[in-house]
């Protein structure tokens, strides 16, 4: 079969070992011919070192104002397969499990209405089907949801909320990730499909502080697993350790804390010092685990730089037990997001993530509007300049 | 599904329950995993309480796949693992082997699919990536072209634990840093050099002046008039090229293929293992795009993780080595050069200064 | 002193040689110094590489001091030292001796004139502080009133060697910080509550609008006309109470008997040894003045001090051991109060949060 | 002798152990009357919780803008003898060294023309004499400078510099402190004497890392002493250390860069990686000391807290070979000394010290003012946000 375009600078890709993006392009391509017109118009940015498309453009499904992105090419001419080339966020299984069965059928389908190339997954954990046409969109969107699939965020609204696979698979995870995942996420249907925010808000769950879903720099909150009591030591375990690992250099010197010690054979922590950074347990995993009093500490405000520089999350829970409150439908989460949501709603301005306002308004500020106290915790060190701004009550202290 | 279920419009379904995917060694052992031990770079296993044990095949991927890709995985897991697979957090792919047995086999079938186990324990792993010239209009570079072009030079520290710790890279295509670019041990970003294009006749039409005016990180743009008409002015002085305005406001277009290329970034991190998350800092300003194959590029992230195997101690992370051995030395070491470009003066510029007497000499 | 220097006006002749004060042993072995040994908390050995000897005994001072103080201790120094004696960085006194058996007989003399012998080693040094309502108009507070208070609390420390490292205090009346108190262990700082009062009469002939405005940490301050006059308004919303708005033009009074009175800060540390130097950081929001001795001030410099000796590692000064517990810990231990005020609202706020999942629980 | 003025709680502070500054004032007051006053107007600002002084008021010398502090109580009738009050400011020693014949002629001269009151010594490093008229300042003043003595710094000038005593007692001292301290006051008597900065500048000189006058929280220019080459090792003394403490633990451990270890008995230091910061040094004061290489680091724009917030000394010169430059008269000191006070004078505002204005202007155009280069030896880190403002001669890299 001939080549619609000729694309000799892609066809650089296709060698080396890595595997060819170029190649799974032309897969496509195969099948597609408005693939094959991707295809080309790639070639030519590759050849004019600039991208091609049109700034934005709409493109989505009836009653959602999310879930697509609208895309347009400088070309329609050129190549008229992605005069519209549009792409579907479709909400992926927590965890990212699938069976060979339904990935069929979800490529499949784009195939059949997209251009026959998929993310797996896009940055905030969909699965993106690219090269979508306006007028097919429905029919995709209808084809996944009988699949039982539901689009994902996208504009101004909560994001598809993502977790690493926890408990599924990890002998680290504090709580199960996988399930809060999906229960948020379906909680919070109208807030992700129809974008009514100030900007983006992102949900991020990692089963412990390993951080598997790099929640602390890319989630407005961010749930990072942890445990209040003890870590559980296997002494016996310990030992097979000290014969093949030099615990003392590799293990515990690097506890930030310096918890860590040996009293003879055996490896003591002294906990209340711990701060569940898991550097001794991934080291010695079946010498170390968790304790039994396990949740998740809450960080919030991480984001990208743009405007005011890049941000990570800020420890504002240092403990939330997770378990005892799914119990409760969440009950006490749901009125921390919806006080933080509120305040955002009030006090943000357009294009304002939470953290960016955090920082605007000061996070004392912030605090009283959504109901938490000042801790300790929340700060790495109290303040060091003397501009304290007393206020009247404290007068007569 | 029900027939009226059929009849009717679906929204609002939310994603699909992930309890049918799940295979049934890990429904049983949900939670009560013991231990885990990574048998070499492709494979590793995770042991539960019950004694039971789960296999993990990783495989690389481009993460930009076609229909047949997602089906050639798809009958190696019917193959292997009675259909049961998953993909990581880094877009890989993870088969679910509950036989020990079936390691080898799927992995020579991994290898003739042009595919590479691997990407477990101490090595570069996939890179996090956006989408460059195949989907987006802010692109200062493609992505999947350079991420292709570094993992073919780094394919060895995919497929074998060779280096000291885990490596993530990360490539964004702009500011808008849609990978993991801000905290990455080796990140890869797209990077506009000149002030963006003002289209005065569609400014007008899409353009909302108040949103556009808070996009910019230094204040650079400000209300003006031109013949009358209501407009923006950008002062170029101060002009950050970051293209903020641009994600606004359409009319005002910023790629420049004469100008436009990629930075380097070190020294990233997420994890709280030991040490804070922490960003990645400006390694190399800039390098023009030079595709398909960005050999500049190439060359550069390789010298680092060259310094770094040979320099850093067992489990330190990329930042973790060069704090130990100092910022002075890293650029020593690797040759790039210190410019002016390397010293902070954004916002919070001068919490990043030396406030000591601390110096290597 | 040639004659006609004696009839010229001297100007710009600068400070005296300091040759003409060094002892011979010091001239002797100037830049030859070998090692030094601390023979206790009130004397020490510095060893020349010729091997020479010279012993220094140490002396707590007030600071402020009458000639008669001078002339006792001048007394002793011809007596022990052939008139040889220094002041240290921290005000206390030095005899510098050849004969080591002049230690004891000195200490004793020293004694007899009611002072104390110390401050050598791991003790409380003599705190540095500042003015005062003995001489200051900002003051929100006595300096050597509280130092002194603090000190009868704490002799123990300056006379023996009972703390894991060096301890530093300092005083300081007001924000202006004549003292150390920026960087100290422990910091003892005048503190102001209430805005400054405007006195317009006085406004107009000794202040300087524009630099009184620009003097304004918080842009609190904005020009106003009262009755046809220009002054000046402050923003009471906004004003932090730094006085130094009063400190550019004295027509804007803000010491309160009121509401004035001290805030305690610990953990800072000026030293490159181990860590780099750091600031002190806030532990006791306020505690009201409450002259002639201030109890609650000794009593929470005592219980920082308490906490540190119990708590803290050999060579561990006060901030290196809060960092090893946690700031969590540290107000538990000390019971003292964590508030809104202890988390910064200042320019550099945001640098100062929890960027990590690290907490103890 | 009766006393002039009652003083119940400043009496409360001649108990105790530690020696009374109340003591000391009535020692003075036994021989002069204003300090008599001024011990009153102490006891009443006792009584009244507020200070009695009014803010400022002219006081000096001919021909000199600085020196003195001008001070008059709020109560001139109550206590006349401290209608005036003023300080006096005297250059100290280099390294506060004296002997008994100086000192006492020093408090002869504060005891006949001021209040018999001194610090020593103020917190910037000068002999204070307390307790002036204005009518008496010339002849005090000419009375000090007889006895070789000048006025120190004051307002917006060069303040009196200051050093630790260095070389004179410490075998620390990398370079002589008490002499560049001397030498540099010696130059710039002018611009001690006549104040024409935008506001007051620092200088002081500490021997080594520990940093014993507290030049970098202090100084505006701060001289810290270090070396190039390695740490002398005698390990016959190590091994005595070995006997008495766990080097191990209290000083291997804590070398922030990690950069010294045992091999066998032996101590060895990985010397480019040590960052000189001398802890192993006074750990060790007999088996260890600084190279032969010596010099200082030069950190610049440490400050008091107000306007912006404290700040401490930043890296600017790694290594300046002082013994080199002082048998040159300091000329390459000077030139910089000289290039950083024209770039104040010409970009600085009123009031504005140099590490605000460095950070007003940016740490980059500060350098290009000054002629020095960016190295990497100035940042804790590279910058982390991407907002780098490119210039055209780097377009065609
Ligand atoms: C598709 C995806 C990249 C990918 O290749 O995977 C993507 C693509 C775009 N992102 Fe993103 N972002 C994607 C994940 C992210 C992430 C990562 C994450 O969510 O974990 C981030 C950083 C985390 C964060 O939110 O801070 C991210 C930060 C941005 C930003 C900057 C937001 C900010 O607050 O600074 C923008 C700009 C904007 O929203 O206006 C942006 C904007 C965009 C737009 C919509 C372009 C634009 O100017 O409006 C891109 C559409 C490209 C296209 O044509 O397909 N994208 N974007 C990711 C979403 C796929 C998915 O749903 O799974
Ligand atoms: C599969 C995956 C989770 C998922 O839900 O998909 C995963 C799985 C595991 N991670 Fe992870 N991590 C995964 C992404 C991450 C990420 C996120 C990322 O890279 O974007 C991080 C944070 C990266 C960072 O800090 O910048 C991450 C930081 C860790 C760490 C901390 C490493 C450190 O010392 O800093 C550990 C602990 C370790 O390796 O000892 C860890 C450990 C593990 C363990 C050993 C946990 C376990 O017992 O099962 C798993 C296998 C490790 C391996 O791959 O070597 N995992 N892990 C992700 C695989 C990504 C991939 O395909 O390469
Ligand atoms: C005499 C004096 C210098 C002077 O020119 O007057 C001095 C003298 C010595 N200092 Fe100092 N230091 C002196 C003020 C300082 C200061 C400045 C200050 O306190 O304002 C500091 C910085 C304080 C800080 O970090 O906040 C200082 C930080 C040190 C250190 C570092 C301690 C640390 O581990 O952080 C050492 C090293 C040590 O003690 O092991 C040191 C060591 C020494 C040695 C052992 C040096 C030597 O070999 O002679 C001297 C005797 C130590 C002692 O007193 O225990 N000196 N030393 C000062 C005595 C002040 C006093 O009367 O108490
Ligand atoms: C006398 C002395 C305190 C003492 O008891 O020792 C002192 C006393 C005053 N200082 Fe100071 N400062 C003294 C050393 C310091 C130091 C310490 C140092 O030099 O090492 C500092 C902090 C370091 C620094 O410069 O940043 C210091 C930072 C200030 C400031 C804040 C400067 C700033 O940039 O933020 C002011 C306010 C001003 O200059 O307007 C100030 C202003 C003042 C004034 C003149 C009050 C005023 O509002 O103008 C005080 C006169 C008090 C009086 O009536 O005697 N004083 N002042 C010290 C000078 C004695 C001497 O010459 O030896
Ligand atoms: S974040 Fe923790 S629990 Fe989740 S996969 Fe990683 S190591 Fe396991
Ligand atoms: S989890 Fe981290 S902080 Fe806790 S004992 Fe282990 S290494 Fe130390
Ligand atoms: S990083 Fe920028 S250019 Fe790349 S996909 Fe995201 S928004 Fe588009
Ligand atoms: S590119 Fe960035 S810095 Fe330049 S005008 Fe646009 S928003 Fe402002
Ligand atoms: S700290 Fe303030 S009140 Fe005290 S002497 Fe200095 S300027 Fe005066
Ligand atoms: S006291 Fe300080 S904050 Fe208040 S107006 Fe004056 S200068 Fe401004
Ligand atoms: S700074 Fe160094 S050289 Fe100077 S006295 Fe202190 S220890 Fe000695
Ligand atoms: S001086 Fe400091 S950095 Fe250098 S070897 Fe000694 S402890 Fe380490």
């Amino acid at each position: 079969m001939g080549k619609k375009h000729e694309t000799p600078l892609l066809d650089e890709l296709k060698k080396g070992k890595w595997v060819s993006f170029v190649r799974e392009i032309e897969r496509a391509a195969e099948k597609s011919e408005r693939t094959e017109d991707l295809l080309g118009q790639v070639e030519q940015s590759y050849r004019d070192k600039v991208t091609h498309w049109k700034h934005g453009g709409m493109a989505g499904v009836k009653g959602y104002g999310a879930g697509m992105v609208g895309r347009f090419t400088e070309f329609p001419d050129k190549y008229p397969g992605v005069k519209e080339c549009h792409s579907m966020r479709i909400n992926q299984v927590s965890g990212f499990f699938y069976n060979s069965d339904v990935l069929r059928k979800i490529a499949g389908i784009a195939e059949k209405h997209g251009g026959g190339l998929l993310n797996l997954h896009g940055s905030t954990g969909d699965i993106q089907i690219l090269g979508l046409r306006q007028d097919e969109a429905e029919e995709a969107f209808q084809a996944y949801a009988e699949l039982g699939f539901d689009l994902g965020g996208g504009g101004s609204d909560l994001r598809t909320p993502s977790c690493c696979l926890g408990q599924a698979r990890c002998e680290f995870a504090n709580y199960d990730t996988l399930k809060i995942c999906y229960d948020l996420t379906q909680a919070y249907q109208d807030e992700m499909h129809r974008p009514l925010f100030n900007y983006k808000f992102k949900f991020k769950f990692s089963g412990c502080a390993n951080d598997c879903v790099a929640s602390a720099s890319r989630s407005d909150m961010a749930f990072i697993g942890t445990w209040k009591d003890s870590i559980k030591i296997n002494q016996d375990e310990v030992k097979n350790y000290v014969k093949k690992l030099n615990v003392q250099k590799y293990v515990i010197d690097k506890c930030p804390t310096k918890c860590m010690w040996f009293e003879e054979d055996n490896l003591v922590i002294d906990d209340p010092n711990c701060v569940k950074c898991m550097h001794c347990i991934n080291e010695m995993p079946k010498a170390l685990r968790p304790g039994d009093e396990k949740g998740a500490s809450i960080l919030l405000g991480a984001k990208a730089p743009l405007v005011t520089g890049p941000r990570m999350g800020m420890m504002f829970i240092p403990f939330y037990d997770v378990l005892e409150d799914s119990k409760n439908n969440y009950e006490w989460l749901k009125q921390l997001i919806s006080n933080i949501w509120d305040f955002w709603d009030e006090y943000g301005v357009t294009r304002e993530r939470i953290g960016e306002l955090m920082q605007r308004v000061g996070v004392v500020t912030f605090l009283e509007g959504i109901g938490l106290e000042p801790i300790p915790e929340m700060v790495d060190h109290p303040r060091s300049n003397p501009f304290i701004k007393f206020e009247d009550e404290e007068e007569n202290d | 599904m029900p027939e009226e279920a059929k009849n009717k419009r679906l929204t609002d379904i939310g994603p699909h329950d992930f309890h049918d995917y799940l295979p049934p060694v890990i429904k049983k052992n949900y939670g009560k995993w013991a231990y885990h031990e990574i048998l070499d770079a492709g494979s590793m296993v995770h042991v539960a309480e019950s004694g039971d044990k789960l296999y993990t095949v990783r495989v690389g991927s481009p993460r930009l796949v076609s229909g047949s890709f997602v089906r050639d995985l798809c009958d190696l897991a019917d193959k292997y693992c009675s259909g049961y697979l998953r993909f990581t957090t880094r877009n890989n792919v993870e088969f679910l082997l509950e036989d020990e047995k079936n390691i080898e086999p799927l992995k020579q079938d991994i290898a003739k699919l042009g595919l590479a186990a691997g990407g477990i324990g101490n090595v570069v792993a996939n890179i996090v990536h956006t989408q460059g010239w195949v989907h987006c209009h802010t692109s200062a570079s493609d992505a999947s072209g350079v991420v292709k072009s570094v993992m073919d030079d780094l394919y060895e520290y995919f497929v074998e634990e060779k280096l000291p710790a885990k490596v993530r890279i990360a490539f964004a295509c702009c500011l808008n840093m849609c990978g993991s670019v801000a905290s990455s041990d080796i990140a890869i970003l797209g990077t506009h050099r000149k002030p963006p294009r003002i289209n005065q006749e569609r400014l007008l039409n899409l353009c909302e002046i108040p949103s556009t005016i808070a996009a910019c990180p230094t204040n650079s743009i400000r209300p003006d008039t031109q013949d009358g008409k209501q407009t923006l002015r950008i002062n170029e002085e101060t002009c950050v090229f970051c293209g903020s305005c641009y994600t606004v406001c359409p009319a005002m277009p910023i790629a420049d293929p004469a100008t436009d290329g990629l930075s380097i970034w070190v020294g990233g991190k997420v994890s709280n293992a030991r040490t804070k998350p922490t960003f990645s800092k400006l390694v190399i300003p800039f390098i023009p795009n030079d595709p398909p194959r960005w050999p500049k590029v190439v060359e550069a992230v390789k010298t680092i993780l060259d310094a770094y195997k040979e320099g850093a101690e067992s489990g330190e992370r990329v930042v973790e080595w060069i704090e130990r051995i100092g910022w002075p030395r890293f650029f020593k070491i690797t040759g790039f050069k210190f410019t002016k470009y390397h010293v902070d003066d954004f916002r919070l510029a001068e919490t990043t200064m030396n406030y000591s007497s601390h110096t290597r000499l």
